[in-house]
C-alpha cells in the first residue's frame, strides 16, 4: 500500500518538474500532468478499496517522524480515501477533459492544476489547522491561476473578487489559528478534541476558525465571488472548483467541527440549512446554465454542512448519509459543469443541442437525479437514513427544511431538463470533442456505480438488483432497436413478471397487479401504431412500470417508497414527451415529489427511529404521531390520485400526453395512489386529529373532487383535458368510497378503480385516435366523425355509458354498491355533494360524443379514416372487457368482496345465482342485460318494420327555417356547448387552487428576484458581506449560546 | 331650419330650401359639397341619424334625384339633402362610413335603380330581388306588366279593370 | 321602352355559381389536399318518389281519416294570411278541437298552407319547407294572390299561379279569407283528404319535371338540389 | 322473486294498460290546458289519432345509425322503467320485472332514454337539436338533484332500497304515507318532479318558440311517433316511482288511476299557472329551493 | 508590550480592511490588504512572545538545554514566516490579476467591473 502522503509528494513533484520541462514539448508535459493525476488517483482508490474491504486500518502519516504536536501528521481514513478519491478523479478528468485549454496555456497551467489537486488532497489529510491554512492558500493561489483557463474575459473580473474575499478569510483564518493555538497550546486537531475549550477567548478563536473555513463553503449571502467563478471560469475548472474544492473545503469544517463538541452543531446547521434554502430559491430565477449551476453547487454544499450539523445523532450512518450527500454532488455538479463546457451558448434553452446525442441526454437526466437524491442514487439513500434520524431525535423542523429546499430545488432543475427537452432544437448535430464526452460519461458511470455502491451498504434492499428496474434500465441499452420489437420485448417483460409473482398476490394486490401489468401490457398494444425507434418512449414507460411493480410486492416502507420515487420518476419522463407538455409535466413532478417526500416524512415519522418498518406495522403505530403520519402519508396518496387541491397538475400532464401515454398516465398512474390509500386505510384505519376524524375529512376531500372535477370538465373545449378533469371527479369518487370505511364503500372503490382503468383507457385511446387523425384536440373542430370512425363511436359510446353509470354497463354496478355503501355511512352531508356530481358526469360524457362523433362533418375530415388499427385494437379488447362484466362483475368482485369481509365483517354481498344482494337491495345484472335487451330489440323490429324504406340523406338536409346552411363549421353548435351551466354554476370554477399555488410559486420567485439584487458585482460589496455575515452569525451565535 | 339654412348656404353653395312643414325641409346641393355638407350636418349641426336615402327616376330628363334625408332628434327636424345626377352610368359616392345603416340602401339603389355606389361593403350582393337578371325594376323604363305577363304563368280568366271606372260601374251602374 | 344605354351593373355570382356552392380545395390533416363539391357532397341528389297506397282499403281509409283528423300546419306564414291564421289558435275560434295543431318544423306537418302572395323568393322557401315535409302533405293556397296572382297580377316579382309550382289540394278565395272561411276550407280539405283525394305528394312526384322546371322557370338563381329532402 | 314465463304476458297486459290510460292522461292534461286558457281542446280521441297519423306517414328520412336508433333508445328507456317498477302493490301479475333491480336501478336507468334521445337528436346534424339537448341536460341534472336526495333520504327511512318494501313499509293508513311521515322530502321530490315532466315553466329545451321544437326538430312519422309513444308512457312510470315511494302506492288499479291522476296534476297545474324560465334560471331555482330541501330531508331522517 | 504589539496588530488590520473596503482604486486595495496582512502578522507574533525571552535560534546565545526557558514560542515565528511568504504570493496573483484587468477594462475601479452579477 503506497502512502498516501506521495498524493502529495507525487502533485508536488511533477508540478516541480513540469516547471523543468520545455515551453515548447507541450504533449509531454500533458502526459506528465496525466500520469501524476493517474497516480495519486490510483493511490486514493487503492486506499478507498483496502479501507472499505477492511483490508487495511485508518493510518497516521507523521510527516517528520515524531508524533504530533511536534510535527504535521496526516491521516487516510474511510472518509479521507473516499474524499480523496473523488478530488483526485475529479482532478483527473478535469484535466482530460482541459485538455485544450492546458496545452494552449502551456505547463505553467498544467503545474497549476496539479498544485490544486494537491493542496485539496492536502486540505483532506492534513491534521494540522496550520497545515490547512498553507493548503488552502494553495489553493486559493492555484484558483486564481486555474480561472483565467477561461476563454471568458469577465473570468479576470471574478478572480479578482475571489482573491479579495479570500484576503478577509485568510486574515479571519490566521487570527483564529493563531489564537486556537494560544488557547489550546496546539495546532493538531486531535488536540483539541481531547481538552474542550474552556477560556472565553479560546471560543471567539474557534468560531473565527469555524468562520473563515465555512466561508470556504460559500455560505449564503457571503458567497457572491463564488457564483461568479462559477459563471465564468472554464467549466472544467468549475467541475474542480464545485466538486473537488467543496468536498476539500466541507471536510476541513467538518474536521474543525468535530472537534468543537456540540455546542456548534446548531451553528452549522443553521448556516447550512439557511444557505441550502435561500441559493435554491435565488436558483429560480437564474438563466445563465453556469450561474444556475454555482447557486445549485453552493446549496448542495450547505445541505452537507446542515448534515454535519446532525453528525451528533447520525452515529456511524453520518460517513453513509454526509458521504452519500457529498459523493452524488461532487459526481453531478463535476458532470453537468463538463456538459456546460460542450454546450456554446449560456441560456438555460441552449442545452436543447443535448437532444440531438441521446446519450447525453441520458447522462444530464442522470446527473439531476443524482443532485436531488432520486433512487437508485446515493442520495436517495442518504436521504431516506437522514430523514428516519432525524425524526427519531425529533428534528422534525430540520427535515422540513430540507425537503422544502430539496423540493424547490428539484423545480428549478427539472424546469431546466423541461426546456432542455421541449424548445426548439437546433437541426445542426454539433461536433462534441470526443475527449469531453467520455468524460462526461465516464462521470454518469461513476454515478451510477455509486448508486450501487450505495445500495449495497444500505441496510435495505440494494434497488440497483430489483428486477424491475433492471429490466427498465435494460432497456436503455436496447435503446437502438426499432420500437415494434421494443414493444413485443416490453409486452413481454410485463406478463412475464406478472406470471412470475401473481402466485403470491392476495386478491387486492391481484387487482392491482392486473391493472398495472395486464392492464399495461393492453395498453402497449395501442404502442404498435408507432414506427421508428421512438427514441426515449421505453426506458420511462418501462421504469414507471417498473416502479408499480415493486409498488405492489412492496413490504417495507423503504421498498414502497423507492418504488414510488421510481414511478414518479419514469412517469414524469414520459409525461413530458408530449408536445406541449413541458409545464404540466413540471408541475407533475413538483406535486409527485412534494406528496413523495410527504410519504418519507410520514413513513419517518411512523417508523420513530430506523429500523426498517413493514408496511403491515403501520397498523401499529399509535399516540400522537399516528394521526399525522396518517395525515402525510395520505397526503402523499392524494397528489397522484390529484384530488382537489392538489389536482392542478393534472389535467395538463394527461391531456398534453401522447396518445397511448395518456391512458397510461390515467388509466394506470393513478391507480397507484388509490393502492396507497387502500393500504393506508386498511392499517391505519380511522384517525383523529384535533377530534376530528380525518376519513372524515378524506370524505369531504373525495367528494368536493367528485364535484369540482366533473364541473370544470363540462366547460373544456379540449377532449383529452375533458377527460383528464373527469379522472379528477373519478378518482374522487374512488376516494369518497374508501373513506366511507364500510365493505360496500370499499367494494366501489375496488370496482372504480377497475372500470376506471377500464373505460378511461378506452376513451383517451379513441380520444387520441381521433386527435390523430383530425389533427386537433379541440372538440369544436371535430364533428360529424360517426360514419368515418364507426369503430371509435362505438368505443366511446360503451365507454360513456359505462362510465355515466346507466344500466345495463358495469358503470351501473359501481353506482349501486354506492347506494348501498352510502345507506350505512354516518356523514351524509358530502354525500350531497356526489349525489350533484354524479348528473354533472352525464353532461360532459354526452358533450364529449356529441361534439367529436354527432353534428356536422367538417370539409376537411371529409375524408377520414378509422384510427390506426392498433390503436383501434385495445379499444374493441376493452369494449369486450366491459360488456363481459356487466353481465358478470362477480368474477372479479366476488373473491374481493371476501377479501375485504376480512377487514368490515358487516354487510357483504350475497352472490347466490344471478342476483347480488345486499343488506337493502338487490340487482341481477343478465337480467337486467336480458329485458333491455329484449324490448330494445323488439322495438327497434317494429321500427324496421315501419321504416325500412328510409331515405338515406346527406349532412346539410336539415331543416333551416326554409333556409339551409352553408358550411359546416356554422352549423355545428360545439363550442361553450354548455353556456347555461356556466351562467348558473360558472362562479364555482373560480381558479382558487391555481391561484393559490401560483401565489406560492410567484412569492419564491419575486423573493429570488428580489434577494438576488443582493449580489451587485462588486468585490468590495462581497468582501463586505462576508464580515457582515461572520459579525451577524457571532451576534446569533452568542445568542444561542 | 331657415337659421341652419342661412349659415351652411355660402358655405356649401346650396340650392333653394324648400319647407314642406315646420319640421321638414329639402335643399339641393351640389355633388361636390354633399360629404362635407353631410358630414357638418351630422358632427355640428346634430343630424345624427340618416331616416332615408333613395333615388326618384327623372327618367325625361335623363337624371336620378338622391334624397337623404337627415333627422336631428333634439331638435326634431327633418332635412333632406338632394342631388342630382346623371342617369346614363350612373354612379354616386358612398356614406357608408358616415352611417353603417347607408350600405343598405346603397345596396337597395344598386339593385333597384343600377347606381353604383364603388366602395360599398356587399354592394354587389343580391339584396331584395334574388337572382334579378333583367333591368333594375325600379327604373321607368322598366315595364312591370310585359315583364310579369312573359315570366308568370296567368290563370285564364281573370278580368283586370281600371279601379275607378271598375268601381263606378259597380256603385253607379246608370251612368250616373 | 327599352333602356338601350343601359349596362348592366356587375352583380356577385348566384345560383349554383355563387361562392359558398363551389367546389373547393381542402387540405386534411394529414396535408393530402382534395376537392369538396358542396352540393353533391352535402345534399342528397335523389328525386323523390311516389308512395302508393300499399295497404287495403279499409286500413288505407282508417289512415285517412287519421291524416285529416290530425292536421299539423308548419306555421309558416307569407303575406297578410299569417295575421288571419293566428286567430284560429285563439279561444274565440280554437282550430284544436277539430284535430288542427301548429308545427314549427316542417318534418312533422302535413299541411303547408300559403298564406298570401308568394314573391320569388319566398317560393324558393315555401317550395324548400313543402319538399321536407313527410308524404302524405297538402297544400292550400289562401287569397287571391295566390290564385290568380290577385292585385299584384301585374307585378315583377311575384306569382300569380300557385298550383304551377306547388301541388295545391285546395284553394281559399277571399282577399284575405276570414278565419271562419279558413274553419271552412279545413273542412272541405278533410272531406277531400278522406275521399282519399289528398294525394299531392305523389302528384309532385310523379310530375317532379313539370314542377321543376316551372319553379326553375321563374327562380333565375336556382342554388338547391333538385329535390330538398 | 324470480323469473317465470308468465310474467311476460303479465308484462304486457300492465303495460297495455298504463298505455291506454297514459293517451287517457295526455289528452285530459292538454284539455287543462285548453280550458285554462279559455279554450275547448282537442278531443277525447286526438292523441291517439295523431299517433296512428304519425305510425301511417308515407315517407321517412335518415341521418344516420344513431339517427335511427335514437327513438328506439328512448322508448325502450320508457317501457324498461314501466317493466322495472312494481305497478300494483301486492298483485303478483302486476310486479312486472321487478326482480332484475331495486330504486337504483330505476334512477339511473332514467338517463337510458335521455342519452339514446340525445345521441340520435345529435347525429341530425341539426344545431337547434344541440342547443334543445344542452339546455334539456343542463336543466336535467339540476332537477334531479331534490329527487335524488328525497329518494335517498326515503330509502334511509325505511332502510331498504326494493321499491316493493318501501311500499309495503307505507301501507296502512294514508298517514303512513311517506308524504305525512316524512314532508320535506316530498316537497323536495315534488320540485324535481316538476323540472322533469317537460311542462312549463321547465319547457325551455322544447322551446316551440325560439328554437323548433328542440331536440326532436329532425324527428318525424316513425320516429316521432316512438317518441310520442315515450311522451305517454314515460310520465306515467315516473309517477309511478313517485307514488311508491311518496304517496303509498296502489293495491289496486282504481286507486292507481286517481293517485296517478292527481299527481300529473300537480305539474299541470303549476304549467297553466307559470311562465317558462330560462335554463340558468331554472338551475338556479333548483339549487336554491330544491337542494336546500333534499339535504334537509336526508339530515333529519 | 504584548498588549501594544497586539494592539498595533489589530489596528492595522482593521485599518487595512477599511481601506480595502473603502477604496475603489485596485492597487489601493491591494496596498491596504498588505497592511491588513502586516497586522496580521505582528498579531501572530505577539500571540507567541513572552516577556524576557529571546529568539528562537538555537546558536550560540541559547544553547539546547535551557533554550525551553529562555526563547519564546517558536511556531507563531514559524507561522509567520510562512504566512509572510504566502501573502507575498496572494498579493503577487492579485498584482497580476490587477495588470491583466487593466489592460482588458482599461480601470482600476473595482466597482466597474460588476458585469457579473445577480
Amino acid at each position: 500500500m503506497v502512502s498516501a502522503i506521495f498524493i502529495i509528494v507525487v502533485g508536488l513533484g511533477a508540478a516541480f518538474a513540469l516547471g523543468l520541462l520545455k515551453d515548447s514539448w507541450r504533449n509531454g508535459a500533458f502526459a506528465l500532468t496525466m500520469a501524476a493525476l493517474a497516480v495519486m488517483s490510483w493511490i486514493s482508490i487503492s486506499w478507498l478499496g483496502a479501507l472499505a474491504s477492511g483490508a487495511a486500518q485508518p493510518t497516521d502519516i507523521l510527516t517528520a517522524g515524531v508524533q504530533p504536536p511536534f510535527a504535521i501528521n496526516l491521516r487516510v481514513g474511510l472518509a479521507e480515501a473516499g474524499l480523496l478519491s473523488v478530488i483526485t478523479l475529479t482532478g483527473l478528468l478535469s484535466a482530460l477533459y482541459l485538455r485544450d485549454a492546458l496545452m494552449q496555456q502551456g505547463r505553467r497551467s498544467m503545474a497549476v492544476l496539479l498544485i490544486a489537486i494537491m493542496a485539496l488532497s492536502g486540505i483532506v489529510l492534513t491534521r494540522d489547522i496550520f497545515n490547512l491554512f498553507v493548503f488552502f492558500e494553495l489553493m486559493v493561489i492555484s484558483t486564481g491561476g486555474l480561472v483565467l483557463l477561461s476563454d471568458d474575459e469577465r473570468a479576470i473580473g471574478a478572480g479578482f473578487k475571489y482573491l479579495v474575499v479570500t484576503q478577509v478569510i485568510s486574515i479571519l483564518l490566521l487570527v483564529g489559528i493563531i489564537f486556537t493555538y494560544h488557547a489550546q497550546g496546539s495546532l493538531n486537531i486531535d488536540d483539541f478534541a481531547a481538552q474542550p475549550l474552556a477560556a472565553k477567548g479560546a471560543g471567539l478563536a474557534f468560531f473565527l476558525l469555524l468562520m473563515a473555513l465555512v466561508l470556504e463553503l460559500k455560505p449564503f449571502p457571503a458567497n457572491g465571488w463564488a457564483l461568479d467563478i462559477y459563471e465564468s471560469a472554464h467549466p472544467g475548472f468549475s467541475a474542480i472548483f464545485s466538486a473537488a474544492s467543496g468536498t476539500a473545503a466541507v471536510y476541513a469544517a467538518d474536521k474543525v467541527l468535530a472537534t468543537g463538541g456540540a455546542e456548534w452543531l446548531p451553528l452549522a446547521t443553521f448556516i447550512g440549512l439557511f444557505t441550502f434554502l435561500a441559493s435554491n430559491i435565488l436558483a429560480l430565477r437564474q438563466d445563465n446554465d453556469r450561474r444556475l449551476l454555482g447557486y445549485s453547487s453552493v446549496a448542495q454544499i450547505g445541505l452537507v454542512l446542515a448534515v454535519i450539523g446532525q453528525r451528533d445523532i447520525l452515529g456511524d450512518q453520518f460517513l453513509y448519509i454526509a458521504g452519500g450527500i457529498l459523493i452524488a454532488h461532487a459526481v453531478a455538479k463535476a458532470g453537468l459543469f463538463w456538459i456546460s463546457g460542450v454546450i456554446t451558448r449560456r441560456e438555460l434553452t441552449a442545452w436543447t443541442v443535448l437532444r440531438l446525442n441521446p446519450p447525453l441526454v441520458v447522462a444530464f437526466a442522470t446527473f439531476l437525479a443524482m443532485l436531488i437524491g432520486l433512487p437508485p442514487f446515493p442520495g436517495f439513500y442518504a436521504k431516506w437514513e437522514l430523514a428516519h434520524h432525524l425524526v427519531a431525535e425529533g428534528r422534525v423542523a430540520v427535515l422540513v427544511l430540507i425537503l422544502i429546499g430539496a423540493l424547490i430545488e428539484a423545480g428549478y432543475l427539472f424546469r431546466w431538463f423541461g426546456l432542455a427537452i421541449k424548445r426548439e432544437a437546433p437541426v445542426a448535430r454539433p461536433k462534441y470533442a470526443p475527449g469531453k464526452v467520455l468524460v462526461i460519461y465516464a462521470a454518469a458511470l461513476l454515478g451510477w456505480y455509486a448508486g450501487y455502491r450505495w445500495g449495497a451498504l444500505s441496510q435495505y434492499d440494494n434497488l440497483l438488483q430489483a428486477m424491475p428496474l433492471m429490466v427498465a434500465l435494460g432497456f436503455l441499452l436496447i435503446e437502438g432497436l426499432p420500437a415494434r420489437i421494443k414493444n413485443v420485448i416490453a409486452i413481454a417483460a410485463l406478463c412475464v413478471w406478472f406470471w412470475l409473482s401473481y402466485g403470491s398476490f392476495d386478491p387486492l394486490q391481484m387487482i392491482f397487479g392486473v391493472i398495472f401489468m395486464i392492464g399495461g401490457a393492453v395498453i402497449f398494444l395501442a404502442s404498435f401504431h408507432e414506427t421508428g425507434r421512438r427514441l426515449g418512449f421505453y426506458p420511462p414507460a418501462m421504469l414507471m412500470y417498473a416502479g408499480l411493480a415493486m409498488l405492489i410486492v412492496a413490504e417495507s416502507s423503504f421498498a414502497f417508497f423507492a418504488a414510488w420515487e421510481v414511478l414518479t420518476i419514469g412517469s414524469y419522463f414520459l409525461i413530458l414527451r408530449g408536445k406541449k407538455s413541458e409545464p404540466h409535466a413540471l408541475s407533475y413532478l413538483m406535486f409527485s415529489l412534494g406528496g413523495a417526500f410527504a410519504i418519507l416524512l410520514g413513513f419517518a415519522l411512523a417508523a420513530g427511529g430506523t429500523a426498517p418498518l413493514a408496511i403491515a406495522d403501520l397498523a401499529q403505530v399509535t399516540g400522537a404521531v399516528a394521526p399525522w403520519v396518517f395525515v402525510l402519508l395520505a397526503i402523499g396518496f392524494m397528489t397522484k390520485t390529484a384530488a382537489i387541491g392538489l389536482h392542478i397538475w393534472l389535467p395538463g400532464a394527461h391531456a398534453e400526453a401522447e396518445a397511448d401515454v395518456s391512458p397510461m398516465v390515467s388509466g394506470v398512474l393513478l391507480k397507484a395512489g388509490l393502492y396507497g390509500m387502500f393500504l393506508l386505510l386498511m392499517t391505519m384505519g380511522r384517525q383523529h386529529l384535533f377530534g376530528v376524524d380525518l376519513t372524515y375529512v378524506l370524505l369531504w376531500i373525495g367528494a368536493l373532487s367528485a364535484l369540482l372535477g366533473n364541473l370544470m370538465a363540462i366547460f373544456q373545449e379540449d377532449a383529452k383535458r375533458l377527460l383528464a378533469y373527469s379522472s379528477i371527479g373519478q378518482m374522487g369518487y374512488a376516494l369518497f368510497g374508501l373513506a366511507m370505511m364500510n365493505h360496500l364503500g370499499w367494494l366501489m372503490a375496488l370496482m372504480f378503480v377497475i372500470n376506471h382503468y377500464v373505460y378511461k383507457s378506452l376513451l383517451f385511446l379513441s380520444v387520441g385516435g381521433v386527435a390523430k387523425r383530425t389533427g386537433t384536440r379541440d372538440m369544436y373542430r371535430m364533428g360529424g366523425l360517426i360514419k368515418l370512425m364507426p369503430l371509435s363511436f362505438i368505443a366511446v359510446l360503451i365507454g360513456i355509458i359505462t362510465m355515466s353509470g346507466v344500466p345495463p354497463l358495469s358503470g351501473f354496478g359501481g353506482r349501486w354498491i354506492f347506494y348501498n355503501a352510502i345507506m350505512t355511512a354516518d356523514a351524509r352531508l358530502p354525500m350531497v355533494l356526489v349525489f350533484l356530481s354524479g348528473p354533472i358526469a352525464f353532461l360532459y360524457l354526452f358533450r364529449l360524443i356529441h361534439t367529436i362523433f354527432l353534428g356536422q362533418l367538417k370539409d376537411e375530415h371529409r375524408q377520414l379514416k378509422d384510427a390506426p388499427f392498433w390503436i383501434l385494437l385495445p379499444q374493441m379488447i376493452y369494449v369486450a372487457f366491459l360488456l363481459g362484466f356487466a353481465v358478470l362483475p362477480g368474477m372479479a368482485l366476488r373473491r374481493v368482496d371476501a377479501y375485504i369481509g376480512e377487514h368490515f365483517t358487516e354487510q357483504g354481498l350475497s352472490w347466490e345465482g344471478l342476483t347480488i344482494t345486499s343488506e337493502f337491495g338487490y340487482w341481477s345484472p343478465v337480467q337486467i342485460m336480458i329485458v333491455i335487451g329484449t324490448i330494445f330489440t323488439l322495438l327497434f323490429l317494429l321500427l324496421l318494420a315501419l321504416n325500412h324504406k328510409a331515405q338515406w340523406v346527406k349532412q346539410f338536409n336539415i331543416v333551416y327555417a326554409a333556409e339551409r346552411p352553408f358550411r359546416p363549421e356554422t352549423t355545428h353548435f360545439a363550442w361553450n356547448f354548455f353556456a347555461p351551466y356556466r351562467r348558473a354554476l360558472g362562479f364555482l370554477l373560480a381558479p382558487l387552487v391555481t391561484r393559490f399555488w401560483g401565489a406560492i410559486t410567484n412569492a419564491l420567485h419575486e423573493t429570488a428576484e428580489f434577494t438576488r439584487k443582493l449580489y451587485t458585482g462588486n468585490g468590495q460589496t462581497y468582501a463586505v458581506h462576508v464580515l457582515v455575515f461572520v459579525v451577524v452569525l457571532y451576534l446569533v451565535a452568542g445568542g444561542i449560546s | 331650419m331657415r337659421a341652419l339654412y342661412d349659415r351652411l348656404k355660402d358655405r356649401f353653395q346650396l340650392g333653394e330650401l324648400t319647407r314642406q312643414r315646420p319640421d321638414l325641409g329639402f335643399v339641393t346641393v351640389g355633388r361636390d359639397h354633399l360629404r362635407a355638407l353631410l358630414v357638418e350636418l351630422k358632427d355640428v349641426e346634430g343630424f345624427t341619424h340618416l331616416v332615408l336615402f333613395t333615388a326618384v327616376d327623372w327618367l325625361e330628363d335623363g337624371q336620378f334625384q338622391l334624397t337623404y334625408l337627415l333627422n336631428n332628434r333634439a331638435t326634431a327636424q327633418d332635412l333632406g339633402v338632394r342631388l342630382m345626377i346623371p342617369r346614363e352610368g350612373a354612379s354616386m359616392d358612398t356614406i357608408h362610413d358616415l352611417w353603417p345603416t347607408a350600405e343598405t340602401y346603397q345596396r337597395e339603389l344598386y339593385e333597384m335603380f343600377g347606381i353604383d355606389f364603388p366602395g360599398s361593403p356587399r354592394v354587389d350582393e343580391d339584396f331584395i330581388l334574388e337572382g334579378w337578371t333583367d333591368l333594375p325594376p325600379n327604373r321607368r323604363d322598366f315595364d312591370t306588366k310585359e315583364y310579369s305577363e312573359a315570366t308568370f304563368a296567368e290563370r285564364a280568366g281573370r278580368e283586370s279593370h281600371d279601379p275607378r271606372d271598375h268601381m263606378k260601374q259597380k256603385l253607379y251602374p246608370d251612368g250616373e | 321602352m327599352k333602356d338601350e344605354k343601359y349596362t348592366p351593373l356587375p352583380r356577385r355570382p348566384i345560383g349554383l355559381d355563387r361562392e359558398e356552392l363551389k367546389k373547393r380545395t381542402v387540405t386534411a390533416p394529414d396535408g393530402q389536399t382534395f376537392e369538396v363539391d358542396p352540393i353533391r357532397d352535402y345534399y342528397c341528389q335523389d328525386a323523390p318518389k311516389a308512395h302508393q297506397r300499399s295497404y287495403i282499403k279499409i286500413v288505407e281509409d282508417f289512415f285517412n281519416w287519421c291524416r285529416a283528423e290530425s292536421l299539423w300546419i308548419l306555421g309558416y306564414g307569407t303575406g297578410c294570411g299569417a295575421i288571419e291564421m293566428r286567430p284560429l289558435m285563439t279561444p274565440r275560434f280554437d282550430a284544436y278541437r277539430y284535430g288542427i295543431q301548429w308545427r314549427p318544423t316542417p318534418r312533422q306537418a302535413n299541411l303547408l298552407m300559403i298564406s298570401g302572395y308568394l314573391s320569388v323568393k319566398t317560393l324558393k322557401r315555401a317550395i324548400r319547407s313543402y319538399e321536407q315535409m313527410q308524404n302524405p302533405k297538402y297544400v292550400v293556397g289562401l287569397g287571391s294572390c295566390t290564385i290568380n296572382g290577385g292585385m299584384y297580377w301585374d307585378s315583377y316579382n311575384t306569382i300569380k299561379k300557385l298550383d304551377e309550382y306547388l301541388p295545391v289540394d285546395l284553394y281559399i278565395a277571399g282577399c284575405m279569407p276570414r278565419p271562419e272561411a279558413l274553419l271552412a276550407g279545413f273542412e272541405d280539405l278533410k272531406k277531400i283528404i278522406k275521399a282519399g283525394g289528398g294525394e299531392g305528394a305523389n302528384k309532385y312526384a310523379e310530375n317532379f319535371e313539370w314542377y321543376k322546371a316551372n319553379q326553375k322557370s321563374v327562380i333565375k338563381d336556382w342554388d338547391m338540389p333538385d329535390y330538398n329532402w | 322473486m324470480s323469473f317465470e314465463w308468465i310474467q311476460i304476458p303479465y308484462a304486457l297486459l300492465t303495460l297495455l294498460i298504463v298505455f291506454v290510460y297514459g293517451v287517457f292522461m295526455t289528452t285530459i292534461i292538454r284539455k287543462m290546458g285548453a280550458r285554462a286558457g279559455g279554450r275547448y281542446g282537442i278531443r277525447l280521441y286526438q292523441t291517439f289519432v295523431d299517433l296512428a297519423k304519425n305510425y301511417a306517414l308515407r315517407s321517412h328520412i335518415s341521418h344516420g345509425i344513431m339517427f335511427y336508433l335514437g327513438p328506439v333508445f328512448r322508448l325502450t328507456g320508457g317501457v324498461g322503467l314501466i317493466l322495472f317498477v312494481p305497478t300494483i302493490y301486492g298483485s303478483v301479475m302486476h310486479q312486472n320485472f321487478a326482480f332484475a333491480g331495486d330504486l337504483v336501478l330505476a334512477l339511473y336507468f332514467v338517463f337510458f332514454g335521455t342519452l339514446g334521445m340525445a345521441l340520435g337528436a345529435g347525429e341530425s346534424g341539426h344545431p337547434y337539436s344541440a342547443v334543445g339537448i344542452t339546455r334539456g341536460l343542463s336543466q336535467m341534472t339540476a332537477a334531479e338533484l331534490p329527487f335524488v336526495l328525497a329518494v335517498f333520504a326515503v330509502s334511509l327511512q325505511y332502510q331498504t332500497l326494493s321499491i316493493t318494501e318501501i311500499v309495503a313499509a307505507q301501507q296502512g293508513g294514508f298517514l303512513s304515507w311517506t308524504l305525512f311521515t316524512n314532508p320535506i322530502a316530498v316537497v323536495a321530490a315534488m320540485i324535481g318532479f316538476l323540472g322533469t315532466m317537460m311542462r312549463s315553466p321547465f319547457d325551455v329545451f322544447l322551446a316551440p318558440q325560439e328554437i323548433p321544437i328542440g331536440p326532436p326538430t329532425e324527428f318525424h312519422s316513425a320516429y316521432l311517433a316512438l317518441m310520442q309513444t315515450n311522451r305517454i308512457l314515460f310520465p306515467i312510470a315516473k309517477i309511478v316511482i313517485y307514488m311508491n315511494l311518496f304517496f303509498g302506492g296502489a293495491t289496486n288499479w282504481p286507486v292507481f288511476f286517481l293517485k296517478v291522476f292527481l299527481i300529473y296534476l300537480v305539474s299541470a297545474l303549476v304549467g297553466v299557472v307559470f311562465p317558462r324560465f330560462r335554463v340558468e334560471q331554472s338551475i338556479r331555482f333548483f339549487l336554491i329551493w330544491g337542494l336546500p330541501l333534499g339535504i334537509l330531508s336526508i339530515l333529519i331522517v | 508590550m504584548i498588549t501594544i504589539a497586539m494592539t498595533t496588530g489589530f489596528v492595522l488590520i482593521l485599518i487595512g480592511l477599511y481601506g480595502a473596503l473603502t477604496n475603489t482604486n485596485i492597487l489601493r486595495m491591494i496596498v491596504s490588504f498588505t497592511i491588513a496582512s502586516t497586522g496580521v502578522n505582528v498579531v501572530l507574533v505577539s500571540v507567541g512572545y513572552m516577556p524576557g525571552r529571546t529568539a528562537p535560534i538555537l546558536d550560540d546565545a541559547v544553547p539546547v538545554g535551557s533554550a525551553t526557558t529562555s526563547i519564546i514560542d517558536p511556531i507563531p515565528q514559524a507561522l509567520v514566516l510562512t504566512a509572510i511568504v504566502i501573502g507575498l504570493g496572494v498579493t503577487a496573483l492579485m498584482l497580476a490579476y490587477a495588470y491583466r484587468l487593466f489592460r482588458i477594462r482599461q480601470t482600476l475601479d473595482i466597482s466597474k467591473i460588476v458585469e457579473l452579477k445577480w
